[in-house]
């Protein structure tokens, strides 16, 4: 395809090129552009995605050189949800953002580079078929996570980030090294070209490297017991950061897992594997909800949410590993929809926990009175975002978690349906200890100040996308089959 | 064997021994060079296995040089931060690692 | 840290260690030789060192994302900067035999930068070790007291640290009409890989220089 | 034995010491130097790999840039234990 307006290399320059410009712009500078860009790639995505349903997954080759010579890239149904789901986080929140930082403006200067740096990681890495480029877009995206939990200083925060460094890095060196012992047994670093390299036979070596770079992964995203750098780093951040990081970046590796166990490394993985990865979801889950409902501070509240929330994700993998096709299925699409859902809400629910601290100046559980009075809006949008997360119908958390059941009963692996349901009574207890007390009347003494509005409606849009995709998730299921026939 | 095989084994220990330095070394600045040692292990082992049948392979050299590039980037940040970290707690140790009364070493 | 956990992590690695070594002992034979595709691609490339063509040519893409990790890392720095305590521990004032040692050096140095950049097209050499030498004068002039260090950096400076990048952007960009991105149509691949290579020396020579000169300026 | 693959094993002993005595010796400084050291060893290894590119990166940036960096930190920690001493 020789075509200027091609959606697929734009989705990566554009926003390589915005947040260049925005460096150059200066300190604070560039919000606007970064919104109109945003915008503009959420049609690229749009566009991309229609072109999949009509003609099928596409491959791309950098160069005009094509794999093994070149870098590939490929965009299939699960590369076009993701950054579907990528483009509609991102543009709420670089709303939000601009009325966030007007408001408490500590970390504003460098923000918009790193975002869009940041959002261009991400795209790279949802259409590389490439190992070593993916290494290249996971350091890009670690490198600008860790900038952004720095921006706004402190001690919490750089001690987050230090930590979140050391975790990316060791992560991504592990990945690496995986990559070269691929290269150097079957001489290159090609998806296309490895798949069926592998499916012919895999020795030690290659062995060897399917398990680091998978636990690469799971460091990266943070599936306990590799959470440790999580909290800390989500809940220290600028609220508009922790909503990016908790949505977007650790979905993009969770991603690479889930494709190289469903495809590169297919052959390789056993059920006593995958039952050992549900088996970590499950303690993610117990662990982040317990952990979340002893919180007192808001954002880490939220933040040990993600934690448990990771934990669903996981549970795809036993479900949809050596068990009948619909159940495999079935399993994919709840998994799927389960990032989906979390991105959206969690990305409405870091927002709103932003907007009442501005507003209360403080963060503080204990001290959420009166905001129930005072920003209605946005103690509602963090309900319905609590509603996805708990997997209440009509939610697209629902839809997620009612597929991720249905072939859980349909496989026998009932246990799953326990750690679900726990899960989910969990989740409404740490939901409702917030809203109960913002619910409560201001105490004497306190302050809730006014926001600006975009920071509610914007809080209020992805809430209400988490909502409705529960509605009208099903084109969302039938973009994620384009590629998957065969 | 060949040399450059021998040099995959050579990046193969120093992988090893950068591992073992991060996770164990508490001293902000040498879990730094673990993590740069660990890197020069696993760029060895790209180009050695990359050459194990004698050609010279531009391919993995030419991504050893990016990653070189991607080695110092990090390991710049990772200092920047180290050095926050001093100013702000005096100390070059996360926290947690810190038995708390006694000074860095140096 | 306890003991028996230091053992511990000493053992796993150990282990990792030798079962790596056990693999690399028992691999089969390449299935993929990329060497013979890079000189058979070499003539269409525009250049004549295979190196210098997978990086800017056939693995280009790469490249471009890693100028931007550079960039980025300094953003990072930059961003740190800004929140560093001023405490004040004055610089060592430099001796008069560094100065004129750097005075002499760097224009120097300046042209082996150069010569490397041109090199690169030809034999080992090219935009980054031509920029490593640019920014290693840039240290120099540094410790020599010759360069003052530079937290926030004005929009020329900027616009420097960008340029690579976004002539890079450029660059891949403008192959879209005729084909795929970063697709160099054969005649012009000579003049757009040293134009982009340019361009490269000069952003990564400022970015390396900058992440020393950045971090260096806390103290004053 | 021939005296390449002899060059090879005494600079893979070197290599592996220089990492590892970097690692665990107790002084700071000491530390750097030797991690220096070991760079300076990695670039002659990957000239004898046959990579020269690597050889001038690894000795201008993995030993020259990352050194000048690492040394400005331990300057930067030393001064900083000084400091209120003084």
């Amino acid at each position: 395809m020789t075509d200027f307006l091609d959606p697929l290399p734009w989705l990566i320059m554009l926003p390589l090129a915005w947040g260049t410009l925005a460096f150059v712009l200066g300190p604070g500078r560039g919000g606007r552009l970064a919104v109109a860009a945003i915008a503009l790639q959420g049609a690229l995505a749009l566009q991309l995605a229609g072109q999949l349903i009509d003609s099928g997954a596409r491959v791309y080759a950098v160069g005009g050189w094509g794999a093994p010579l070149g870098i590939d890239l490929m965009a299939d149904g699960l590369a076009a949800v993701m950054l579907l789901l990528t483009q509609a986080v991102a543009l709420p929140l670089a709303v939000y953002a601009r009325g966030y930082f007007a408001a408490s403006p500590k970390g504003r200067e460098l923000f918009w580079p790193f975002t869009g740096f940041l959002l261009a990681a991400l795209n790279a890495l949802f259409l590389s078929a490439d190992l070593f480029n993916i290494y290249v877009t996971l350091e890009l995206l670690g490198l600008a996570a860790v900038g952004l939990v720095a921006i706004a200083g402190g001690r919490q925060p750089v001690t987050a980030a230090m930590r979140y460094l050391f975790a990316t890095l060791l992560g991504s060196g592990a990945w690496l090294l995986g990559v070269a012992l691929i290269y150097g047994t079957y001489g290159s670093v090609s998806l296309a070209v490895l798949t069926p390299l592998i499916h012919a036979g895999a020795p030690l070596a290659v062995t060897l490297a399917a398990a680091l770079m998978l636990a690469g992964l799971l460091l990266k995203t943070a599936l306990f017991p590799f959470h440790f750098w999580l909290p800390p780093a989500h809940g220290g951040a600028p609220a508009p950061v922790s909503a990016l990081l908790s949505a977007l970046v650790i979905k993009a590796t969770f991603y690479l897992a889930l494709r190289l166990w469903l495809e590169l490394f297919a052959p390789l993985t056993t059920v006593a594997a995958a039952q050992l990865l549900g088996v970590l979801g499950a303690a993610a889950i117990l662990w982040g909800s317990v952990l979340a409902l002893t919180q007192s501070r808001l954002k880490m509240l939220v933040a040990y949410s993600t934690v448990a929330q990771v934990g669903y994700l996981f549970l795809l993998f036993p479900l949809a590993t050596l068990v009948p096709p619909g159940t495999a299925d079935s399993a994919l699409a709840g998994g799927v929809m389960q990032a989906v859902a979390h991105g959206l809400a969690k990305a409405a629910m870091f927002a709103a926990t932003g907007s009442m601290i501005v507003a209360t100046g403080r963060d503080d559980i204990s001290r959420l009175g009166g905001v129930g009075a005072r920003l209605p809006l946005t103690l509602f949008s963090f309900g319905l975002a609590g509603v996805t997360l708990m997997g209440l119908p009509p939610s697209g958390g629902f839809s997620a978690k009612w597929l991720l059941l249905g072939s859980a009963l349909e496989s026998g692996q009932w246990w799953w349906v326990v750690v679900m349901i726990v899960g989910g009574l969990l989740t409404a207890a740490y939901v409702f200890k917030v809203l109960r007390r913002a619910f409560l009347p201001r105490a004497a003494g306190d302050r809730v100040a006014r926001v600006p509005r975009t920071l509610e409606f914007s809080a209020f849009a992805l809430a209400l996308a988490s909502i409705l995709l529960g509605l009208f998730g099903a084109p969302l299921l039938e973009l994620l089959a384009v590629g998957r026939e065969a | 064997m060949s040399a450059a095989l021998l040099y995959a084994l050579a990046g193969a220990a120093l992988f090893a021994i950068g591992l073992a330095g991060l996770l164990l070394q508490p001293h902000l600045l040498r879990k730094i060079l673990a993590f740069n040692i660990l890197g020069s292990g696993v760029f060895l082992i790209l180009v050695g296995l990359g050459q194990r049948d004698g050609t010279i392979d531009p391919v993995p050299q030419a991504m050893v040089l990016t990653g070189i590039v991607v080695a110092i980037a990090a390991t710049a940040l990772a200092l920047a931060l180290a050095r926050q970290l001093l100013d702000l707690t005096g100390q070059m140790r996360l926290p947690e690692d810190r038995p708390d009364a006694e000074p860095a070493d140096d | 840290m306890k003991a028996w956990l230091t053992a511990l992590i000493a053992l796993l690695c150990s282990g990792l260690a030798l079962a790596l070594g056990a693999a690399m002992l028992a691999l089969p034979e390449f299935a993929v030789r990329l060497p013979g595709q890079v000189a058979a691609n070499l003539d269409a490339s525009g250049v004549a060192h295979p190196v210098t063509a997978v990086l800017l040519n056939f693995r280009g893409y790469d490249t471009l994302l890693e100028v931007a990790v550079l960039l980025l890392a300094l953003l990072g720095v930059f961003a740190l900067s800004r929140h560093a305590s001023d405490h004040a521990h004055p610089a060592a004032p430099a001796h008069p035999v560094l100065q004129t040692l750097a005075r002499l050096l760097a224009p120097l140095m300046v042209l082996v930068a150069g010569y490397l950049l041109w090199i690169g097209a030809y034999a080992p050499g090219g935009a980054f070790q031509a920029g490593a030498v640019l920014a290693a004068a840039g240290v120099l002039l540094r410790l020599a007291g010759l360069l003052p260090a530079w937290a926030q950096p004005g929009r020329l400076l900027r616009g420097g640290l960008a340029l690579g990048l976004l002539v890079f952007l450029a660059v891949a960009v403008a192959g879209l009409p005729q084909g795929e991105l970063l697709h160099y149509p054969p005649a012009l691949a000579s003049p757009l890989i040293l134009l982009v290579e340019a361009g490269l020396t000069l952003s990564i020579g400022l970015t390396l220089a900058g992440l020393y000169l950045a971090s260096a300026g806390w103290r004053q | 034995m021939t005296p390449a693959l002899a060059f090879d094993l005494l600079l893979i002993a070197a290599l592996l010491w220089s990492a590892a005595r970097a690692l665990i010796t107790a002084d700071v400084f000491r530390a750097v130097v030797l991690f220096i050291v070991f760079g300076l060893l990695m670039a002659l290894a990957w000239a004898r790999l046959g990579a020269p590119d690597i050889a001038l990166a690894e000795a201008a940036i993995g030993a020259g840039l990352t050194g000048a960096l690492l040394l400005d930190a331990v300057g930067h920690l030393r001064a900083k234990w000084r400091g209120p001493e003084r």
